[in-house]
């Protein structure tokens, strides 16, 4: 609460409203969106978080028998990008952090492309898809500005586009998120930053972030609409984005919507979070999880049943094996790689050095 | 002919890219009405519009970082950081970001962004102000570091800068700002990003420097010049990529070399050069590399800032005490 | 205004509170708080005002004829700092934008050592009276993190005592700015944010520094209180610092004040406002201007007459002019200086440095 | 008598500080009770409770700023950044207040705080988590660069680092953190701040390095002495202040000096050492100096890292050319 003070001076008031469709066991909880009015329609958004959830598992399977790098899961979180994604157009850019692959998958960056990626190969971050996506940012919240830079271009050039930028609940304590904000509301640029609040930023928890009791709010600070979701519920999470979007078209500026979710497993492979929290707590968070939630939902509209549920993840399956073994497959890239896309042209003293490591390895990978 | 300040050469660059680039663009704090605090980016609102010169908060991260975003998509952003106090939270976005977005993509993004920012001490500016940071840009793979010491070189090498499809640091001496005037026509044409520049021949010893530096070189040139020694000169103006080969190749004339900075001492620029001359041109040398430069302190403020600048009289004691070697 | 959804899901809802006791002629609006009941008890805060504009005149007046470096002038803006500090006590905290002279005079820095400052001397720094505030800090908002480091200090200590740190509008634009908030108020530390909102960074003005109504507004991000106060009314200002003071020393966090208030003057002595703003705008805001505003209002109340402002005058004038005296009267120090305070022990490398500094100038001061 | 990892080592000198100053405190991301993401911190908040052992938020730029106020009021923080790739926004804390807190105010508000990170490549660790940046800080004037390359000097320089009144960044070689295990008893005794280590005496070559490729330097020092050459191998330790003495009375002895890191070629801290020996140690220089780096890019993802590592192949090849060399 603010200091007392007379309550009749008061220079400014703000709300963060909270939208909810489905409640936690998949039952209507307010009137759908149109694109939810047909439960038909939302059999992609089910299918992409599943495959997602499958595609996971296959990359820690990989990490486990020294086959894929550390790799940070995003498992009880695939509603958070499947539902910002799915309310983009093509010719939108996707800025996301490291563990939105389904948001990623969505926009056609392919399966074999995340674990090139996450095996530490360059050209997983090349894709052929969505050509101008940036790259997973690894470096907590420095991608929102870049988001604010991509929005600009987007109005200079008068084009009706909008830059999505993704980030999680940590991502909101760093200096560049919220100057990525400010600048974003003040030159009011078509774009939309979403939080996947997934209540942890590996050990420490939501609460010690930041004493503010929604992330949303932090919109106040940039003077532009914040607002919560529950990030659980697709649904909810498309709808927010959507609208956010259409305003970022319109010419009114930026949103930030906070989703709220849970990591149901841990930080990366390389973090074991049974150090800091209590399997209680995990369990209880499964009730909430997004994929039954939504399945919950499309079974009681008589839209999915279970020979559809297996024949999707037989499917699912498939196609991650077969992207598992494209990537694994994947011959690796000769040393001069490590130069050529430095530069357009490569300079003189780089020239020596390239010269220098393709001579010394020789026919061979290591000397 | 028009004479023109070194900083009235930066506008003219800025003019000529923008007049035949639309998609260059200006971002800094106060570029636009106030035409930057230097004057650097005076005129350009009017003649190109809010939309291109375009003032920032008090956000250099957002500076570098709105940059970034703007290259990505094709823009040619030019931003300006006020003073090299300020610039240290840019290095994030630029290690981390600008310098490596074509090789993380393998070539799919791009990054052609300038970051303009004045540099260095002896104008009496407040604490903050007049630090010579160069060196820690020049050890940050995948970015070009230029710095003009002349109007000229400042006019032919912005343009270079801003045209390069890659991101380079650019970073203006403004001692020298507005302390000499050289011919200056707007003739469009660049100066290459990787070579040093030569600015007077010598048989005797080899003074390697760049930015305000040159000056107080210049004159010890001439001061050495008169003892009968006779220096040669060179600007390096492109720190990264170096051209080592146009110093080695003098040195391998002169056998002697002083390197002259204004940054402190340890892991200044000048240790890559003698490094360079240690790895490279050790059969040369017929004296100690020299390196005259400002201590390993903090700036002083104003009243001890004559102390801790290099002076001409340096550079000569340095190269007479080169010559007497043997 | 956030997007369109339903009202009645609200996850939280601030507002704003603003304070003024005078008005711009100096009329009483709202009651006066206590420590304001006796009108005597302001002519500290008017002297310091008083004095604070005189020296700054001085001051301009030595840059412009070259014994003095760039000054920022703090015209216009005197009750921030005096307001500030004079809620302040001895054992709290200061850490200063550069244009808080004000409040570094009532802490007790002496005139001569801001001149030295501004002189460029560091010995300005080196404050015989409170010798734990902060120097000025040029890099802006860059302190706003120590503040949230000090006042962990005292809580750590289990100390009663305060930091007060104070910026301008612009350095709200700052990621520095928003993670020493935020850090501040998680911890729940003793720290007081002040904004001297003067309307513009140099030439930017503040509707371009922000989107946000208010600068106030930003606590909400990080989950503290925020207010805003007349900046030109010295008694709101005291009054609102008070109470976060109040409430910073019972345990109770952070707190931050914007204080509404103008530049009049350039931003430096480097500044030339005529390039980006208007005589109009400017004679308008002298209007508001704090020290009239005070002396009027003690004129109301028989505590101040002309011969009182005279004698008030030429007392300042003559304490200006003797701390001016003194300054120019300083012997600068030797080059050894410049080492001698690097490290408590000089390192072996940086010796020989000192000893070929001293050598190469002789007796000579410069070479 | 107990054999401890680095990181051990480190833990046991957080400890040991904290055991006997209750002025130091740790500050960083996870360092509470995850004991950090390498565990180094491991158990120091069930031991020192949750006030001195201090969760932050995901802000770097906090962990620098909130410990220059703590250490300006007396305390000695200690701050963990997490990788390398996420130090660059305490540069600006660094360079712009705790460096020059004490000479800005004439000694009379001090830094004590150390910015401990780990850093370097090889073990396929995601992006922006291998880099070598260790020469970014060597320039920056009043900061102490300390990098240990065992668990016994990490566990005495870490105590000198955090007993020692001034800032320091403290480096730690994280391909090593487990690799070596070595007898580490807890003494107290630190290792001075400003001394090379001597790990290995030669009378043909110098080698000097520090941090992880020591291990690769006393590699290829031993396969060199199978061939008849014997290396003297040089820890550096303490980048800054450089203990020149050391490597320039070795090199005097040898006549030869390969320089051996993992950061990039160009402006890395091997170019301030090369630097010395053309400046004073030239007439003792019997071959150039050699150094055997990272190159000049960005540092590759894991699939490629390899090719950008040093090995002590390229080390041992080095010295052979440098004692072929006449
Ligand atoms: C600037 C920065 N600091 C530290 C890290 C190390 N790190 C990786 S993920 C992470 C936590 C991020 O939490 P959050 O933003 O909530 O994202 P989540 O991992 O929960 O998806 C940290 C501290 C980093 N990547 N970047
Ligand atoms: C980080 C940083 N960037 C740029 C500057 C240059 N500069 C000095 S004052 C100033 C404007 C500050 O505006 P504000 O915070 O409103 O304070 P005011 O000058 O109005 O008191 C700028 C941009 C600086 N000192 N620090
Ligand atoms: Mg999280
Ligand atoms: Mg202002």
């Amino acid at each position: 609460m603010p200091p007392q003070n007379d309550p009749s001076n008061v220079a400014a008031a703000f709300s963060i409203p909270f939208t909810r469709y489905l409640a936690v066991d998949g039952s209507v909880e307010e009137e759908l969106p149109d694109f939810a009015h047909d439960p038909a329609a939302l059999i992609p958004l089910y299918r992409a978080m599943v495959l997602t959830r499958i595609f996971d598992e296959k990359a820690i399977a990989l990490q486990r028998t020294g086959r894929l790098g550390t790799f940070p899961s995003s498992l009880g979180q695939e509603a958070v990008g499947v539902g910002a994604a799915s309310a983009m157009l093509p010719e939108d850019v996707l800025l996301p952090s490291f563990r939105e692959q389904s948001a990623q998958f969505w926009r056609g960056v392919t399966m074999k492309e995340v674990f090139l990626y996450w095996g530490g190969d360059e050209r997983g971050s090349n894709f052929e898809g969505p050509r101008e996506d940036f790259p997973v940012s690894i470096p907590v919240a420095s991608h929102f500005p870049h988001a604010a830079g991509v929005a600009l271009a987007f109005k200079l050039r008068d084009e009706k586009r909008a830059a999505v930028c993704i980030g999680g609940d940590g991502a909101t304590s760093k200096g560049d998120f919220y100057e990525g904000l400010n600048i974003a509301a003040v030159w009011s640029v078509p774009a939309v930053f979403l939080i996947n609040d997934n209540q942890w930023a590996i050990s420490v928890p939501r609460q010690k972030q930041t004493a503010a009791q929604t992330l949303a709010q932090k919109a106040i600070a940039a003077g532009m609409p914040g607002e919560q979701v529950d990030g659980n519920d697709v649904i909810a999470v498309r709808d927010a984005v959507a609208r956010a979007l259409k305003r970022a078209r319109s010419g009114n500026g930026p949103t930030l919507i906070e989703a709220l979710t849970y990591r149901l497993t841990d930080h990366t492979t390389a973090d074991d979070a049974h150090r800091y929290r209590s399997d209680e707590e995990v369990s209880q968070r499964w009730k909430e999880e997004p994929v039954s939630r939504l399945r919950n939902y499309l079974v009681s509209q008589d839209a999915w049943n279970k020979k559809d549920e297996e024949q999707l993840l037989s499917v699912c399956k498939e196609e991650v094996e077969k992207s598992a073994d494209e990537y694994l497959a994947t011959e690796p890239e000769p040393v001069s790689e490590i130069f050529d896309y430095l530069f357009k042209e490569l300079p003189d003293d780089l020239r020596a050095q390239r010269e220098f490591a393709i001579a010394r390895i020789g026919g061979n990978e290591h000397d | 002919m028009t004479e023109r300040t070194l900083v009235e050469a930066i506008t003219l660059a800025l003019a000529r890219t923008m007049d035949e680039n639309e998609k260059v663009l200006v971002v800094g704090e106060d570029v636009g009405i106030d035409g930057g605090v230097f004057r650097a980016t005076a005129g350009l609102i009017n003649r190109f519009g809010k939309d291109r010169v375009r003032d920032t908060p008090v956000s250099e991260t957002v500076i570098a970082g709105i940059s970034v975003g703007l290259a990505a998509q094709g823009f040619r952003p030019v931003g300006e950081v006020q003073f090299m106090g300020f610039i240290y939270p840019v290095i994030d976005q630029l290690l981390n970001h600008a310098s490596r977005l074509r090789t993380r993509t393998r070539g799919r993004i791009t990054c052609p962004m300038v970051i303009r920012a004045p540099y260095g001490g002896g104008i009496h500016a407040p604490e903050h102000h007049s630090e010579s940071m160069e060196a820690l840009f020049t050890h940050i793979p995948g970015l070009r570091v230029v710095i003009p010491s002349s109007p000229a070189r400042a006019y032919g090498l912005l343009l270079a800068a801003i045209r390069d499809p890659d991101p380079v640091v650019f970073l203006e001496p403004k001692r020298i700002y507005r302390s000499i005037k050289e011919e200056v026509e707007d003739t469009g044409n660049a100066i290459a990003l990787d070579k040093c520049q030569l600015l007077r021949a010598g048989r005797d010893i080899t003074l390697v420097s760049w930015g305000a530096m040159i000056v107080e070189t210049l004159q010890a040139a001439e001061t050495l010049s008169t003892e009968g020694i006779e220096a040669e000169v060179i600007d390096v103006a492109t720190l990264k990529p170096l051209d080592a080969a146009t110093i080695l190749n003098s040195v391998e004339k002169t056998g002697r070399c002083a390197v002259i900075h204004e940054a402190p001492y340890t892991s200044g620029f000048g240790a890559e050069i003698a490094a360079r001359l240690a790895e490279y041109g050790l059969t040369n040398l017929l004296a100690p590399v020299r390196r005259v430069t400002g201590y390993d302190v903090t700036m002083p403020l104003p009243k001890l800032e004559h102390y801790y600048m290099p002076t001409a009289a340096r550079v000569v004691a340095a190269a007479r005490e080169s010559m007497e070697f043997s």
